[in-house]
């Protein structure tokens, strides 16, 4: 889960990093309230949940409370990468004398968290890795012992000479990894973490991305979730406890697991069509979940055909087969369903179905062939 | 042969007493798995509906039984607990079944196996299956049939369905593992390739990855370097828009890296052909037997 | 260092054990206060560093707040095994409808903390454990891990078939684990953990033994030696870095290293004589640890000779012998002083002590039978 | 041969700057030992009066000097961190003179040495001395001979008092360990004897133990199951009063377990003689060899 960058700097201050102070605001009122009581000069920034915001103009320095209301004003309803801005926030904009990175991740190759900083701030990580990788430090860390001090130390020698400096970083390395663990993040990062000309040190950036499976157990993280910046048949796929991704294509998939999700999407573009989604009613499903998926992916325009893939396994086809009957019930459905259901309690859903106008397939092959040719007709 | 469970698999069931545990337990012992006890704390005592044996704890099931497997399907909340509780006893092959485990417990819990000498399938995997021996975990047992071919996937019902195609080639399988959808599992897909190349029945395995992570880059990386078996492989996601998780929390795309495309490439790289379809993948498997 | 279970109490409540309700008072008239404050009944408990204390009627039952008054005069300047009573506790007695035991330690051998639990409580544990083995189980701990829930599980159903009991003693275990890893302890005692006839869980005994090593960064902990309660030697010994325990032989002895320390004892034995102390003047040590250390023997009338015993390692033997000239200067030496020095900068110690009165031994043999001698004349 | 250290140590003085690190890195530099490096964090950089290059980092230390061993002379606040230093940086014997380090820090940091393939000697230790090779720690390097006497104890100076007389009697040693006075220590009594066991040079050992634990007992139970060198020990304090901590901190007699008369007992009953004093216990040895 994504969240905004003024709940990532909220957590960070939470645990002890140094936060510029901020005020996230919605409207004009509120940008002129959050400047009476930041200190200026002020950074105003767009917060959605995309990359790109500063090249798409969603970034600007306000040197006076007046400028700030305007800078606020200028971004609120802007378009990043198709979403509308309708929250900015407004910080204190701290003089920068350096620019370093730190981040934190879970590593899969190394089944640990690890650590990466670097002297060169500011920019993509990414684009360091690839240019100057020599300039990137990283640490592995066992989350038994945690982050070690002489491990501190090897990341603040690495970062500065200064020494009263490299304390402050030192402090702040140990607070990122304590958020990082104490939200189940699968990344935290602060870039840029600063050095101002006074040598004091300043995470004046803040993204954190959450572990889903995490979110059981942190109840304040999992309501920072912004819907509003989500697409809703994703929110609703949830709410239902379904995974789906919308596509652009023509032939709506449901299927259980995502492995066989995904090669079914793969299918139909193997076979010339698009898929319209990806959507996994998942392991223990019920006849509910069925009718929430058919619900979803029928509110797509696009979708000329349905193909119903399961393997059954954890899931029990004869569920599956009561969903989509209550689904025909309860939804009105103009486009073509190709039904394809193989696995546990297989036979008792071919009774559950017989008789219907539902296209039956007998392999996923055929399924999607026959899902193609429906939707094309 | 074949790797991991067989004929001497006793299993325990973790979370026997709840809906799928219950379920998936008739359906093992209807496989022929031998099922030796359950575990639900606050439970013990009892026995199930097939007369197997309930227990308040791992220590005392194993104590009482000799078990030396288990699968867990308790809910993720208390998951990473019963994996512990089951190396703590002794078990040495843990299978969890059980989806949505923190990532930060899997850092934690995985070094504590170690400690204890366990190895774990899963999280969020089908399980693992030596047709005709043991299926430990939630496989349609039906589809499978014994023979030379080893199938280790990150995915659980694309798992089936290769398999079926596999079958209806007349390509039996050796074991058949799902190694769970996490981006952190016990046990990865370069641990199975190990496995099956010292496996005497595994004349060559069925690779089944998908987009995230770069596993599957590592497996052909091993492949290349003199691997004894034949190997096939097919990789799910293709189609997949980057940044989005795609079901499995561990399949997704991320700053350019996992994508399908790479993964493809890596294995051709290696001489490994990768099947556009599941139909293909045992349209190949059948080419390099014969 | 052993703290007094007023303070353990204090600690354990603070991780959120259940304690009932205490005072540590020093007169009649903080008694009288504490049962104002405190709801009867009462149980009135002598504050000692020693065992045994209720075989000393050092533990009794008040009814009402004039009766736990009243108990607490008689227990006021009472001795137990050889110490005053200056500090009593008076706490609300709880009923108890069962008695469990309750105890964590360093394990030596498995270099881990170990948990024990006993359906037996209220009495000796080691007695417990040498008649009935089979009533207590053992946990161990692996700190990188904590204490498990499966665990936490394991000891609860070995204590008690009542559910609800099982979860607040379940509760309870965790933070006994908490406060022992969080106060550095070397021990943490809870005998008896009751339940009472509501089904409530309570500690109302307390003991914790803390680590030495572990008050460096313990400070609050530190504070809570009550040094009234310890040999005044041992106090000044250890204000002055030396380890020293008073004995009641007639040699005393200086000695770097504790296994040389205690060879030097055994041996003065083996002689046919009695050592006065152990004293080990540690490592680094410098001339003033020399000079604390020939104070403190002096104040021993017993003390009829001293042996200085040194083999020089990360000792300097000069440093040594300086200390032992400033000795001779500053102190009224009234007893033979025998010296022993060999190791590291032996040459530049006898070369301080060249033409003292001092009497000089080649061996530790040799300096052990001089110094039995010399206390004999 | 020898055990643990020998001429291929190549140390790192871990608190290389401070008055003992300093004093005792030119100790061991003259009897021999080569000292490659020192750390002392922030420090780095500069060389000691020996010549000694001191860094700042014990990564950086080994990347530059490929030592095998550290010594650890920093204060007990920073120790157990400078030793999991040590081991992070692929020391495989870290040396631990530091007295003072929480008990509850050894549990933690014992498992990260493991993790990382290091042993770690100490703490509150004296270090380690195969006489004429290498001496790595603060014991008096002009009493030790080399010969095929091994000597492992739980105290300092009293080992220097044993190894006087072993040497004075003309019985040089293989290797000297002092395994440190605290309660739980990297490497214990029995750890010593099995790698005596295996070393060539080793005929015969020294054992010097004192009240605390029952270390002792465990030693004796293995030499009494068929251990192949002859043993004579030593146990400090027969004289020790209950309950009191007799300067080291695993040196006290608790619930009246831990003391000399059972562990002089059990050696005894191993049929080890136990000597009556330092001197008596390198007479035993002369008798065990002749």
């Amino acid at each position: 889960m994504k969240i905004h960058e003024a709940h990532a700097r909220k957590i960070f201050s939470d645990f002890g990093l140094p936060v510029p102070p901020s005020r996230m605001i919605t409207s004009s009122a509120e940008a002129r309230a959050a400047t009476e009581e930041i200190p200026g000069p002020f950074v105003v920034k767009a917060q959605v949940l995309v990359g790109g915001r500063g090249k798409a103009g969603g970034v600007k320095l306000a040197g006076t409370p007046d400028e700030a209301v305007e800078k606020a004003e200028t971004i609120l309803g802007m378009e990043i990468k198709g979403i509308t801005v309708d929250k900015v926030l407004i910080a204190h904009a701290v003089d920068i004398a350096h620019e370093l990175y730190a981040g934190i991740i879970v590593d899969r190759r190394s089944r640990r968290p690890l650590m990466m900083v670097s002297p060169s701030g500011g920019i993509d990580i990414e684009e360091v890795a690839r240019t100057t990788p020599e300039k990137i430090l990283k640490i592995r860390i066992d989350p038994m012992w945690g982050l070690l001090p002489f491990q501190i130390r090897q990341m603040t020698s690495f970062l500065t000479d200064d020494r009263e400096a490299a304390k402050q970083i030192g402090r702040a390395l140990a607070a990122l990894y304590q958020a990082f663990m104490g939200v189940d993040a699968s990344l935290a990062e602060i870039n840029p973490l600063v050095i101002s000309p006074d040598r004091k040190v300043w995470a004046i950036d803040a993204k954190i991305n959450i572990d889903d499976n995490g979110l059981i157990r942190r109840k304040s993280i999992a309501e920072l979730r912004d819907e509003s910046a989500e697409d809703p048949g994703e929110v609703e796929a949830r709410s239902n406890g379904l995974s789906f991704v919308k596509l652009d294509g023509s032939i709506g998939c449901i299927v259980n697991g995502a492995g066989l999700a995904m090669a079914t999407m793969d299918m139909i573009k193997h076979y010339g069509a698009e898929p319209a989604n990806f959507l996994d009613i998942g392991g223990s499903s019920s006849p509910e979940k069925v009718l929430a998926a058919m619900r979803i992916i029928l509110r797509d325009p696009n979708v000329k055909s349905i193909l119903i893939n399961i393997f059954g396994g954890i899931t029990r086809c004869d569920d599956v087969a009561s969903g989509i009957i209550e689904a025909k019930n309860e939804l009105g459905i103009d486009v073509p369903l190709v039904v394809r259901l193989t696995g546990t309690n297989e036979e008792a859903a071919k009774k559950i179905l017989a008789g219907t106008d539902l296209i039956p397939a007998e392999t996923m092959d055929g399924g999607v062939k026959k899902a193609i040719e429906m939707a094309g007709s | 042969m074949s790797i991991l469970v067989d004929e001497a698999t006793q299993v325990i069931v973790q979370g026997i007493t709840g809906r799928d545990g219950a379920f998936h337990t008739h359906q093992m012992i209807e496989y022929g798995t031998k099922v030796v006890g359950g575990v639900t704390p606050g439970k013990g005592g009892v026995k199930t509906e097939d007369g197997v044996p309930v227990f308040n704890s791992m220590s005392e099931a194993v104590a009482e039984t000799g078990a030396n497997t288990s699968v867990v399907y308790v809910p993720a909340t208390f998951a990473a607990d019963a994996v512990c509780e089951a190396a703590d006893a002794a078990i040495t092959l843990v299978v969890c079944i059980t989806e949505g485990i923190p990532v930060q417990d899997m850092v934690k819990i995985l070094p504590y196996l170690d400690s204890r000498g366990a190895r774990m399938i899963g999280p969020n995997s089908p399980g693992i299956i030596s047709p005709g021996k043991s299926k430990v975990g939630i496989m349609p047992g039906a589809i499978h049939r014994q023979g030379p071919v080893g199938v280790v996937s990150r995915s659980g019902t694309l798992t089936y369905e290769v398999v079926y195609h596999l079958s209806e080639l007349g390509l039996g399988q050796s074991t058949c593992m799902g190694i769970g959808g996490d981006p952190i599992v016990g046990t990865n897909l370069l641990d199975a390739l190990a496995l099956f190349a010292d496996d005497d029945q595994t004349d060559a395995v069925v690779l089944i990855g998908e987009i995230g992570g770069n596993d599957e880059e590592e497996a052909a990386a091993v492949i290349a370097r003199n691997y004894p078996k034949k190997v096939a492989a097919f990789i799910a996601g293709r189609t997949a828009p980057p940044g989005k998780r795609m079901g499995h929390a561990g399949a997704i795309v991320t700053g350019g890296t996992g994508t399908a495309a790479e993964k493809i490439a890596a294995f051709e790289k290696a001489g490994v052909e990768v099947a556009d379809t599941p139909a293909d993948v045992a349209r190949i498997m059948k080419g390099l037997l014969t």
